[in-house]
């Protein structure tokens, strides 16, 4: 049974469809690519699965029921874990508290329940150094470069036992030898049994991890194929437009 | 409990005690250009550090601090609350109304339970306030400004209608309580003082030590990344007004009983005092910013401004124009941190 | 030889009405020598902003307080705390009577009411509508007022429009403009009553809104009786566009203030009560006034 | 002149009229809910639409439209603005003052001569004050909120420093000239409702069609961005904190015109009453939106309400809630948008 | 004669070390590539010498004379552009008044000088196209993706004469296709004389491109030279750490 469904997906914002009777669905344990032009609609249709967009037409399905995902704390409860493209950080708050942010560590004193601070600054560590990031748990996220706001949006990932993990241009920014720790915990979840939609630019990456790519092109899905049946020429020609459909 | 797993990063030094925490913040240049005032306002004036005097430097400001406290969540969140001042009016009034009309009534079923009525009459309005603000802004999306102006606007409109404009003096058996609970002494302090030591410590547990408190923080640093991990914005935005309405209630009532009556506009135009005492105090009106010591020592520099020029005799003329003054002074100190760190 | 500090605790400092009797005071310090005038009070009408000024003073060891009462019960637990560390403490323009005040200097304001409302009937006993105009709605002095001129027109045949009175708050602006209003929405009022100066303080806005219908007044088909008798408020009832002003002595109040406070200090009896009391000024007798 | 050279989106479908531009703001919204209020209050007092109503309406607008629109620059760059209401006291008094004192010193070299260096003295002060807000603001980097309210509190307490709290009424021989330039009438139309359109024609210019107005915007939107891409951007902050001053010390002016006097509490508290004109009319405090046609109809909204009640005759205690009812409702009409919008 | 020149530049931000005793120089219409791990300090580095942050110690001289840059206004006067990391987009305006920011074109109306609409948004268009981006020029940036986020921020560097831009990954969130417009268009920089700092993570681009290649590791260059003396490995070795210098 897929875990996850999406049928004729469509999303208009005014004047603009960005989403165009998108279909396809994700096996449980399925590493899937998601490719296409800046502006095709990848991150629209992540943040149609996220719960932050409703779907001004069409059907999703989670898990083989039915699913209305109103927000993206529905999207978490049912097990789907995002990494956004624009990181949704609180610039106010350091790496630990973001990671974090809505599931934080605490213990009971009397009716109270107080803040594990050195707990969760412990196991940010743990997540950076499994990261291999240079990214300290304590600064502030306001203060950092782009690739150590990069990890803590990925970190923040592993903290739940997840069914299915969106990452949007996850490898964007940070650096080479993240870029492979990045791959290879892809394929550790796989080996979890977890769904991952990977959306990146990067062919190599793409197809280092995916078992499957899916090109969008100006809304519309153009290909949803296996790797082993494609290259990346095709695939490139099919994101510039060069070859309509495959 | 945990080890430190702290990753030895070689271009990293330890930060100096005074470029961290709180001696780094706004909050701590503000309490230094305050006592800079002290010291001068002491030679001013001979009875400025009188005994009797400090306790009513403490008293008033106390008076205006728990609103304080309250507006600085509101802020922290990234809104503003205009209506403060009209809610300490409305629940003074409220609660004086209640003591006066239970005893007419001849209502007392026990000693204390008229003040306990009273009390929550008028904690109820308040709440009933901040919950009709906060809806407005978290749930309906209406601006934090226009809708407390609104409310500001609509909350004296009902004390009039309720009094006809007439102050409304508590009466009844449990005044004498009521009085003793509002503007007592409790071990030599002024009992509105023990107040907020106590809410003050509260919010700093709450902001500092609950999860709450950290959502309060990351809905003013990014309200869509909040949404985005889960964090449920509306409600702590609501809840975050309440507990201001609540506050400023709790405010206008120990005023109130200070004053032995609830005037019709008590608290006129508080709000921006009270905004301006959470701001020197470090609070940032682009939200994310704030803390409860930022927002008394805010309400300390204000009072002692007000109570050191009148002490020092200075033509009532120029107070205002030298209040003024003084108050973007004693921000203008915060720069040299800023300076200091380039 | 002794020498007093006397303090003179306005409702608000905004508020031009004061400014006459911080005058007074003044003046009348400057005239004893051995005393000092403090003129202090809250910027805006605010009651608990007073009551701190007021404590304030105590602290500061003034000898003597005159106080305008901006809300009576609030001003009494004061009044008394500084009578028991041995202040003399009068009211005046607004008082607090259940207070152990020494004595109030000022108006009877229910008189005050009662005498506009006179002036009135004077004016045209035919009744018609009438709309008032007043400051703060906190302010109990001026709802003293409202209720003297509704006793005084009472039985008559003049009725109160729905709607009076609005409350200016003491901006002098929008008194004006309440006046248009009042009578744009009343077309047929026959009469206004300010029971402050407040629009007539702006001469121009007041003739402004005169202007269009001057020769009613005249013609005393519109009356407008309005309290106070401030300098520009005499040379618009001179210039016609006023019927009849009745005013207070807030000068006065302010030397007679100075002098009870010395008197209270010297231990000399003084009267409870103290009324400045009242003018009554027409187009008859108006060049009296303003010389 | 030059060929569109937009690219074919397959995707992009032409957006229908009222998706985009004027119709679909903010400002668009709330001139509906002011249309409803105005049919509403007609049917409610049969005088409000008579031709001497909507005069008054017109002038007493005007009284404020002109520094609403000053204001809204300043909120656009993500500022504020709190001094505006004792910048009109100030800029009024100097006016006044320096007319008086040129008359008494019988100064008049020529005819109009007395109202030139009058006016020009009133609108320097108006202008030092904007400079004050700008360069504290812009250049030490003060809080805006903590910056002008202490203008607020210095410029007023000014203000009775110079005239011991006294109205000070324009005398001299250009007095009629000064009656005539700011009460009179000009084409039927109140002189004052002349200057705002002409203010804000001008204004629409600088924001749409000038690279100052970009800039403007841009400082908003996001200042780091303005500040990299080469917008003197500290410059462009003080001129909009003089532009509005200016604007409010004008206003000032033409409403002792009206008056013939200045008094010293002018205009008192107008601030707020201001901001939120601004507000309604769609600029958003938090920067980067706004614009003059909105500040007009905030300005038109608020005044009807309150001219509207009061001939309605609606009970004076009940008048000041419902002003704070109908402002929420308004921008509450708003909210449709959105939702229609998804 | 050298047209950068870093002596001994370092950057302290508290008590982070960011830029630790940092030298090289750049010659006209040299296409240099600076690689680094997250947090290494080369967004540091090109804000030092885009006039935003002051460096605490050191020298920086452009055109053979001494440089005190104060603002990024004067580095754009010196005729040196930048695409910032984080884009530096004002949200609340189109594509084209993003790009025109600054230097907005305008006509004479008798005293007043009114923007040319049409003109800047024409123009806009016309760079977009030349970058093949799919991005529209009167559209809000608010309301972008990514990418095209990305494009206006490269677009903006093409209106002037600059002597040198530094592009700090210029790449990271654009689509393939544009990849190559973007490697194209710093090929024809250095055809014109124009010298080129390009921060990336993508080994591949630099390679592609640039002459030169410097390694910042923690603050502190630990390598700089021809791209034709060295290799992935030996980079990607220095980025990480294992390879101490070079
Ligand atoms: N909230 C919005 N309102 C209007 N248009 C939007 C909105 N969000 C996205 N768009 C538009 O929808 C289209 C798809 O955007 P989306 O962010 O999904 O692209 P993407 O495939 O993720 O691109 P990139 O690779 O650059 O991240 C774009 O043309 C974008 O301008
Ligand atoms: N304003 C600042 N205040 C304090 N620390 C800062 C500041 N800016 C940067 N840093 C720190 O300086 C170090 C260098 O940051 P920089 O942005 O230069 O890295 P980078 O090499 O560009 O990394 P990336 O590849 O992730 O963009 C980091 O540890 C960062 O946290
Ligand atoms: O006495 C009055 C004073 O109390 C009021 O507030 O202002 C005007 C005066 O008439
Ligand atoms: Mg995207
Ligand atoms: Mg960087």
């Amino acid at each position: 049974m897929a875990l996850l469904e999406l049928h004729n997906v469509r999303k208009d914002f005014g004047a603009i469809r960005a989403l165009n009777d998108v279909s396809f669905s994700i096996e449980p344990g399925e590493i899937v690519g998601l490719m296409g032009d800046n502006g095709a609609g990848k991150s629209t249709l992540v943040k149609i699965i996220s719960g932050i967009y409703q779907p001004s037409a069409g059907d999703v399905s989670f898990g083989g029921e039915a699913a209305h995902i109103h927000s993206p704390g529905e999207a978490r409860r049912l097990g789907i874990e995002t990494v956004y493209q624009d990181l949704a950080l609180a610039d106010n708050l350091t790496a630990s508290a973001n990671i974090f942010l809505g599931r934080e560590l605490k213990y009971n004193l009397g009716p109270l329940r107080l803040l594990r601070h050195r707990a969760m600054n412990a196991r940010a560590a743990e997540l950076f150094a499994e990261l291999k990031s240079e990214t300290r748990a304590d600064d502030l996220v306001r203060l950092m470069s782009g690739g150590q706001r990069q990890a803590v949006a990925i970190a923040r990932t592993r903290l739940s036992d997840a069914r299915l993990i969106l990452m949007d241009e996850p490898t964007a920014a940070i650096s080479v030898r993240q870029v492979a720790e990045v791959l290879g915990l892809i394929n550790r979840l796989r080996d979890a049994g977890i769904a991952v939609i990977l959306i990146s630019h990067r062919m190599p990456d793409v197809f280092a991890v995916c078992e499957r790519v899916i090109v969008m092109r100006r809304g519309t899905k153009v290909a949803d194929k296996p790797i082993a049946n494609t290259s990346p020429e095709e695939v490139t020609a099919l994101i510039t437009g060069a070859l309509e459909v495959a | 409990m945990m080890a430190e797993t702290v990753q030895n990063f070689s271009n990293v030094r330890r930060t100096r005690f005074w470029q961290r925490g709180f001696l780094a913040s706004q909050t701590a240049y503000v309490g230094l250009a305050l006592i800079v005032l002290i010291v001068v306002m002491s030679f001013a004036s001979p009875n400025f550090l009188s005994a009797g005097n400090i306790s009513n430097i403490t008293r008033n400001f106390s008076f205006i601090a728990i609103a304080t406290l309250g507006i600085t969540l509101v802020i922290i969140t990234g809104g503003i609350d205009l209506s403060v001042g009209s809610t300490m009016a409305l629940t003074a009034t409220t609660t004086s109304l209640t003591m006066v009309t239970l005893n007419n009534a001849g209502f007392y079923p026990f000693p204390g339970s008229a003040l306990i009525i009273s009390l929550l009459a008028g904690l109820a309005t308040a709440g009933i306030i901040g919950f009709a603000n906060g809806f407005a802004i978290a749930k309906l999306k209406l601006s934090p400004f226009v809708t407390t102006l609104g409310t500001l606007s609509i909350v004296r409109g009902l004390t009039y209608v309720a009094t006809f404009g007439r102050g409304t003096a508590p009466a009844g058996p449990d005044k004498e309580l009521f009085l003793a609970l509002t503007s007592g002494k409790l071990a030599g302090m002024p009992i509105s003082f023990v107040y907020l030591i106590i809410a003050a410590f509260a919010m700093w547990v709450a902001l500092n030590h609950t999860a709450w408190g950290r959502h309060v923080y990351a809905i003013g640093g990014n309200e869509a990344a909040g949404k985005l991990t889960g964090v449920a914005v509306d409600r702590v935005k609501i809840q975050v007004y309440v507990i201001c309405a609540l506050a400023a209630g709790f405010n206008g009532i120990i005023i109130s009983g200070w004053l032995g009556s609830a005037p019709a506009n008590l608290a006129t135009a508080y709000e921006l005092t009270i905004i301006a005492a959470a701001v020197i105090g470090g609070a940032n009106l682009a939200g994310g910013i704030g803390g409860a010591s930022g927002a008394i020592i805010g309400c300390i520099l204000i009072e002692v401004i007000r109570n050191g020029l009148v002490l020092a005799r200075v033509d009532p003329y120029w107070q205002q124009t030298l209040v003024g003054c003084i108050i973007v002074a004693a921000v203008l100190v915060d720069r040299f941190r800023s300076l200091r760190s380039g | 030889a002794d020498s007093y500090k006397f303090a003179v605790v306005p409702k608000a400092m905004n508020n031009p009405f004061f400014d006459l009797t911080r005058d007074g005071c003044m003046a009348e310090a400057k005239k004893l020598g051995n005393v000092t005038c403090i003129y202090q009070g809250p910027v805006e009408h605010e009651p608990a902003t007073q009551a701190q000024i007021i404590d304030d003073l105590i602290t500061q060891g003034v000898d003597g307080l005159a106080i305008s009462v901006s809300d009576a019960a609030a001003a009494t637990t004061l009044i008394n705390k500084a009578v028991d560390a041995g202040i003399a403490v009068i009211t005046f323009d607004s008082d607090a009577a259940d207070s152990k005040r020494a004595a109030y200097v000022g108006t009877n304001n229910k008189e005050f009411g009662k005498a506009l409302g006179e002036e009135l009937l004077k004016l045209k006993p035919e009744g018609g509508t009438y709309g008032m105009i007043s400051g703060g709605a906190a302010a109990p002095n001026l709802a003293e007022r409202v209720d003297g001129v509704r006793e005084a027109l009472k039985g008559s045949k003049w009725t109160e429009v729905p709607g009076s009175p609005t409350f200016c708050n003491d901006d002098v602006t929008l008194a004006v403009q309440q006046a248009g209003d009042l009578k744009t929405a009343n077309p047929d009022i026959a009469a206004i009553v300010p029971v402050g100066g407040w629009p007539m303080f702006a001469p121009d806005g007041w003739k402004n809104f005169v202007e269009p219908f001057k020769a009613d007044v005249e013609s005393k088909k519109v009356a407008l009786v309005v309290a106070d008798t401030l300098p520009v408020q005499l040379q618009l009832l001179k210039d016609g566009y006023a019927n009849a002003l009745v005013g207070q002595r807030p000068y006065e109040m302010g030397e007679v203030a100075i002098q009870t406070l010395l008197k209270l200090k010297k231990g000399e009896k003084v009267e409870k009560i103290i009324y400045t009391g009242l003018d009554r000024v027409t187009a008859a007798n108006v060049g009296e006034f303003l010389k």
